[in-house]
């Protein structure tokens, strides 16, 4: 039998104004395992926590009830004034008869007959509380950071800045992502390359930094702090440890055309590759559909070529197994598919681009050595037309583009625009525009810029059809201030192609159970208070992989997630909430509805002997909760049929005992 | 006079189930339209004149006939609005001022002429008879 | 009448039995009455060929004897299963409630079982003996002699409104396969959902009164295997073995009725054992109907591993509040 | 339920801590009336709710049941709710199989920010269960007694 003590509280006039204090605390004096029952001006004051210590110790009390204002405001309080008197803190109820009693009832006698059931109702509750104790678990300290393009790259660095280990896994042979791909940023227009390779090389030479190119995860168990990570890291036949990065099987291999992905198949590669001069790590990989040797087994030139031996057409794929404490997506983006806009004509004609194309034909390290030439015929082009918003806030086309606005389009299109102009000022530039959003610092200058200085022609309105006519590309849209419908005879035409999740996010959000939107973006824990954390405890998220972004936004949220990641693995035990649920094996069933249930993942089925009738035994299949991970949600106390599964601070029967009081 | 309006508004949005709130003013139905040129008031126009009740001009406008209901427009909005059924819906309002041109399937047979082409029976039915 | 008969099972049996790939069967056997069949288990041939027998009075569903029957040995246990069998077999399958290596299963059709108290209505008490030939059932009772009555007409009402013919889970199959019949088996539950609210209250008051918490329905559903039930449960706090409050017995059945919900493969065995013949099928028939109203078809047991429609669910799942209004609609 | 010789409904409201327990809260905090016939518990979401619970609420005089949790879409546990919204439509449904005016059975959504929303609903829904009168359905079954 529990010894309770009451303590109402007047909260000045705030409750004592509606509701008869005294004559509350001196009813429930009569409810069973009570022991002590008072009432005091503030209970949350100094002297109010003080009358609680000394009573317990008074009354040797085991269990206390607050009747006060909202256990939001004081719950945490009181638990804490009860830890000082040195009992659980999960002893203590609190009888909300301030926000649900005295303040929504004018009437005395109506809010104390109401006060007096909701204390009896918290004593019903603390009569079968129980003492509960969070769990403690260790945390694993390195992190893992999935994606290597620049938030990646960011978060992997300020977590090996704060000392601990991290391990970035990037499915191409380099990382450098997109970032690496674009030949110069907005507003400032620095070369992205000069921004972003010495990061690569500070990656490189970080020792708390690995780096698992051309590799995959394959499964993750655990829970936060205890990550279990299969990374499956591809046969690249080549020896990553013995490459020197030289260049010359790239230069001997008679494969050479194979489109080359880091131009966007705008030239070729050979089959033994790197897929630009300073990716990290600077190693060769062998494209095994191209490669002649793995094929059919003749050839073997880069082999015979590579002084330093590096090349192993044995090699086979390799399984890494690690453990995690926090673990963070950044798998960013691409550009969506233009094949469904026929209206636009990229399929018809090589001079209708991407902008991301776009960025490869101006890049110096780019298939025409940053020269701005057609790729039909090679020819300077002397009309270009941008097109905005392809693909991006189109509702009705949801198996075509996309609903969300890419956010990233108007800059970059301006910065093309800009380029373009200051480079060849002999070129006519026209941008079909619905709207130009430019939130950001120095990005509407930026735009302004490209209007004023730059004379770019920026039209309001849409194009509706790009029609192949000889060389020359007839775009046709309309000009909505001006009332009038255009057709230009343009020569290069760019697309600022929707951008969404990368395909792999999807799966990966499987593996890690954290939740995704419907547009495969990774939802937030918090849309506005907790941006860089996934529902799941532990794991985080960095850059586009959580929405549209452009790079200073990504690498701000790169570096928030690093911080929160910093936060976690700092901890050596993480303390759980102890309010989670808890299998009664011997009535479990092993059905798993449960297990079903549960939005985290925190159950999971062991095989158990138990003893049956007539000394026998038998294996049994029981529910086990993962203390760390369960949240306490109680979803699956009800799907459970059997009454194994129960949760602890709002057990059944403590909550049937609520029920019980109020309604007797 | 303004209740009016609103019932002539209704009544096209009605017959069309065309929202024009939806519209984004992205005017890539006018950039599409063939007819363009031939026009006095454009797809988009439609669109933002219906939604702000702005229905008279185009009543009295030959650009009513002038759209060739060729659907572009309403293959490549965005925003899946529909123009060309918009315009549709204006022509039947303008069509159905002119007096009693209702019609129903039992006005068919006599009007059935050797020299009438099936499918203008068929459109003055899909015309007149909402 | 059955078209597989006692014979072809024993015999079946008794091969099995004697190639070692069992070293048990469940099948029925003869109780009190001839009518009054109970399920057994035969570890010899001999005991097989006196006492193991298959007709229209064979109702009882063994899916649910295999939890604790594949427990005692590692041994494989032969199951004859009837269409609706399967269904309880594989739903159980699907809530891992026992270890499939340890049965061997053999399908077998079935044409619906007799209802005895149909029979008992049409001949009367004291019934001393039964028989099936063809389409007819003989019953030789104590006052009258022998009588003869239309199969058919005394049907089991779930035989009468049967969802499935077909066998969805076995090792080996006796017979055809059969097929999923279209069924009306949900007419009952419209019918009472056309009635006013106190129409149904009284019509359900007068059934539940009846009941005397004998438990009978919980013990026989293939559904219910929880190794302890809530209502035994002293932790549980609704724990009640016998009626204490008036309230208790219709908290029993919807609880009851709840806990099976999206799992119940409707074969119809608590009505079936239920000693007051109250119709208790039809309050999982409403759930039934519910989720396929609500959530689209499903038939529990269908497949193993189907994902329950409760612990399941869509973004765009109509709200409780309307699903009401649909129900007031009816 | 009978108070002093008097029909007084008594309504169980079973509240989210997230959100609807903060609904509550806000209406308290704006000083929104609504009876006190409504009691509320505590649950850390709506789907902790077991329908036991409500049926013991029933059982124990009870005359009208309402759970509140937070919108579809916004539970804290991202789930709860939506095994919430498929279980009381079930349940609820049946409740009205057997007889039970539906009209003492309720989920509505509430958010943290809709204290109006909740006294609203709170004065709604006790008129409605007043209008049934005392539930005496759930109560007794039985023809007998």
């Amino acid at each position: 039998m529990q010894r309770i003590g009451v303590f109402v509280c007047w909260c000045g006039s705030n409750i004592a104004g509606t509701v008869d204090v005294q004559a509350v605390s001196e009813a429930l004096k009569n409810e069973p395992g009570v022991v002590f029952s008072t009432n005091y001006q503030y209970m949350c004051s100094q002297a109010g926590q003080e009358l609680i210590i000394n009573s317990v110790k008074e009354h040797n009390l085991t269990g206390i009830v607050v009747c006060s204002c909202s256990p939001r405001m004081h719950e945490a309080t009181f638990r804490k004034t009860a830890a000082a008197a040195g009992i659980n803190p999960y002893m203590v109820e609190i009888a909300n008869i301030r926000e649900q009693c005295s303040w929504i009832h004018k009437d005395m006698e109506i809010g104390t007959e109401k006060a007096i059931i909701l204390g009896k109702a918290a004593i019903a509750k603390v009569n079968l509380n129980a003492p509960l104790t969070p769990g403690e678990s260790p945390v694993t300290k390195r992190a893992l950071v999935i994606g290597g393009g620049i938030a990646g790259i960011q978060t992997a660095l300020d977590i090996a800045e704060a000392g601990f280990p991290v391990d970035i896994v990037e499915t191409k042979p380099t990382i450098g992502g997109k970032m690496a791909q674009i030949d110069k940023t907005f507003p400032t227009l620095d070369c992205a390359a000069c921004i972003l390779t010495p990061k690569m090389v500070d990656v490189a030479q970080n020792d708390k930094i690995r780096i698992f190119s051309y590799s995959e995860v394959e499964d993750v168990k655990g829970f936060v702090g205890n990550f279990d990570v299969k990374i499956k890291k591809k046969a690249r036949y080549v020896k990553e440890d013995i490459c020197t990065g030289c260049g010359v099987c790239t230069e001997k291999c008679p494969m050479k055309k194979v489109p080359n992905e880091f131009n966007l198949g705008m030239d070729n590669r050979r089959a033994i590759y790197i897929p630009f001069a300073q990716a990290v790590p600077k190693v060769a990989t062998i494209d095994p559909n191209a490669c002649n040797m793995l094929k059919s087994g003749k050839c073997g030139l880069c082999a015979k070529v590579c002084t330093a031996g590096a090349i192993d057409y044995t090699q086979k794929d390799e399984i890494i197994e690690e453990k995690y404490g926090a673990i963070v997506a950044a798998t960013g983006f691409n550009p969506i598919s233009m094949d469904k806009f026929d209206e636009y004509a990229y399929n018809q004609s090589k001079d209708v681009i991407t902008s991301l194309e776009f960025e490869r034909l101006t890049n110096a390290a780019g298939p025409t050595a940053g020269k701005l030439l057609r790729p039909s015929d090679g020819k300077h082009p002397h009309k270009i037309v941008f097109v905005q918003c392809v693909g991006s806030r189109c509702e009705s086309c949801a198996e075509k583009g996309k609903e969300y606005c890419s956010k990233i389009c108007c800059m970059y299109t301006a910065k093309h625009a800009m380029l373009t102009r200051d480079k060849y000022p002999d070129t006519e530039v026209y941008v079909f525009y619905i709207d130009v959003r430019t939130p950001g610092k120095a990005f509407d200058e930026f735009y302004r810029r490209a209007v004023e200085e730059y004379n770019v022609h920026y039209i309001k309105g849409m194009v509706g059809k790009i029609s192949p006519e000889g060389d020359k590309l007839m775009v046709r849209g309309s000009d909505l201030l001006n009332n009038k419908q255009l057709t230009i005879d343009a020569d290069l035409v760019v697309l600022a192609a929707a951008i969404e999740p990368d395909k792999s996010a999807r799966p990966l959000a499987t593996m890690l159970t954290a939740s995704m939107d419907t547009n495969d973006f990774f939802t937030e824990a918090h849309p506005k208070l907790r941006p860089v954390e996934s529902p799941t405890a532990g794991v985080f998220l960095s850059g586009a992989c959580q929405g549209p972004k452009d790079i200073p936004e990504t690498v701000s949220q790169a570096s928030a997630a690093a911080a929160k990641v910093i936060g976690l693995l700092a901890k050596d035990k993480l303390t759980g909430n102890p309010c989670v649920a808890q299998a009664n094996e011997l009535m479990c069933n092993g059905c798993s509805s449960c297990e079903k249930v549960c939005p985290y993942g925190a159950i999971t089925y062991v095989d158990k002997e138990f003893r049956m009738p007539n000394r026998t035994t038998a294996i049994r299949r029981v529910a086990s909760v993962n203390p760390a991970v369960c949240q306490g949600c109680g979803a699956c106390t009800v799907a459970c049929p059997s009454g194994a599964m129960d949760l602890n601070g709002f057990l059944n029967k403590q909550i049937i005992a609520e029920v019980d009081a109020i309604c007797k | 006079m303004r209740k009016e309006i609103e019932n002539l508004q209704n009544e096209i949005i009605r017959i069309s189930g065309v929202n024009p709130r939806k519209c984004m003013r992205c005017g890539k139905c006018s950039g599409t339209c063939p007819a363009y040129d031939e026009m006095e008031y454009h797809p988009h126009q439609f669109v933002s004149m219906v939604e702000s009740g702005d229905i008279e001009p185009l009543l009295n406008s030959k650009s009513l006939y002038q759209c060739l209901t060729c659907f572009a427009c309403v293959d490549r909005c965005p925003r899946g609005v529909e123009p060309a059924k918009l315009i549709e819906a204006v022509r039947l309002a303008a069509v159905r001022k002119q007096g009693q041109n209702h019609m129903t399937a039992n006005d068919i047979p006599e009007k059935l002429d050797e020299d009438i082409p099936q499918q203008a029976l068929v459109s003055a039915l899909r015309k007149y008879s909402k | 009448m059955q078209k597989i008969t006692s014979e072809a099972l024993i015999n079946k049996a008794c091969e099995l039995l004697e190639n070692k790939t069992v070293n048990r069967v469940l099948g029925w056997k003869v109780g009190e009455f001839a009518y009054d069949i109970t399920p057994a288990l035969f570890t010899d041939c001999d005991s097989l060929k006196s006492d193991f027998v298959f007709g229209d009075f064979c109702g009882a569903n063994f899916s649910k004897y295999l939890v604790s029957e594949t427990r005692k040995s590692d041994e494989k246990v032969l199951v004859f299963l009837k269409p609706c069998d399967t269904y309880s077999f594989n739903q159980l399958l699907t809530e891992n409630r026992f270890n499939r290596e340890n049965v061997y299963a053999i399908g077998i059709p079935c044409e619906g079982m007799a209802d005895i108290s149909k029979i008992k209505a049409a001949v009367g008490d004291g019934i001393v003996g039964l028989s099936s030939e063809g389409d007819k059932i003989i019953v030789d009772t104590l006052y009258d002699g022998k009588q003869e009555i239309d199969a058919k007409s005394v049907m089991a009402e779930r035989c009468a409104v049967c969802k499935s013919k077909k066998c969805v889970a076995y090792d080996e199959l006796m017979g055809e396969e059969g097929e999923i019949v279209d069924s009306n088996r949900f007419d009952e539950v419209e019918k009472l959902e056309k009635m006013t609210e106190d129409e149904r209250y009284a019509f359900w008051q007068g059934e539940l009164s009846r009941c005397i918490r004998c438990n009978a329905c919980r013990d026989i559903c293939p559904a219910c295997t929880c190794e302890n039930c809530v209502f035994d449960n002293p932790e549980s706090s609704v724990q009640n073995k016998a009626i204490s409050d008036s309230f208790e017995e219709k908290m029993f059945h919807i609880i009851r009725a709840f806990h099976v919900a999206g799992r119940c493969t409707d074969c119809g065995e608590c009505s079936r054992v239920c000693p007051q013949n109250i119709p208790l099928h039809l309050l999982n028939r409403k759930f039934i109907k519910d989720i396929n109203d609500f959530y689209g078809e499903y038939q529990a047991g269908a497949e193993v591993g189907n994902r329950a429609p409760l612990v399941d669910y869509t973004l765009e799942d109509l709200e409780p509040g309307e699903a009401l209004e649909r129900g007031a609609e009816n | 339920m009978q108070v002093n010789g008097e029909y007084k409904p008594l309504i169980v409201a079973f509240c989210c801590n997230w959100c609807s327990y903060a609904g509550a809260d806000l209406a308290g905090t704006n000083r929104s009336n609504y009876p006190d016939n409504v009691k509320i518990i505590k649950v850390p979401c709506s789907c902790r709710v077991n329908p036991m619970f409500i049926l013991r609420a029933f059982q124990r005089g009870a005359d009208g049941v309402i759970l509140c949790g937070c919108h579809p879409g916004d539970c804290h546990y991202t789930s709860g709710n939506y095994y919430t919204r498929r279980r009381m439509a079930l349940l609820f449904s049946m409740l009205n199989f057997l007889g039970i005016e539906k009209e003492r059975t309720r989920v509505e959504w509430v958010s943290a920010a809709e204290g109006a929303k909740f006294a609203a609903t709170m004065n709604e829904f006790t008129e409605a269960v007043a209008k049934l009168g005392e539930n005496k359905r759930l109560e007794d079954l039985r023809c007998k007694r």
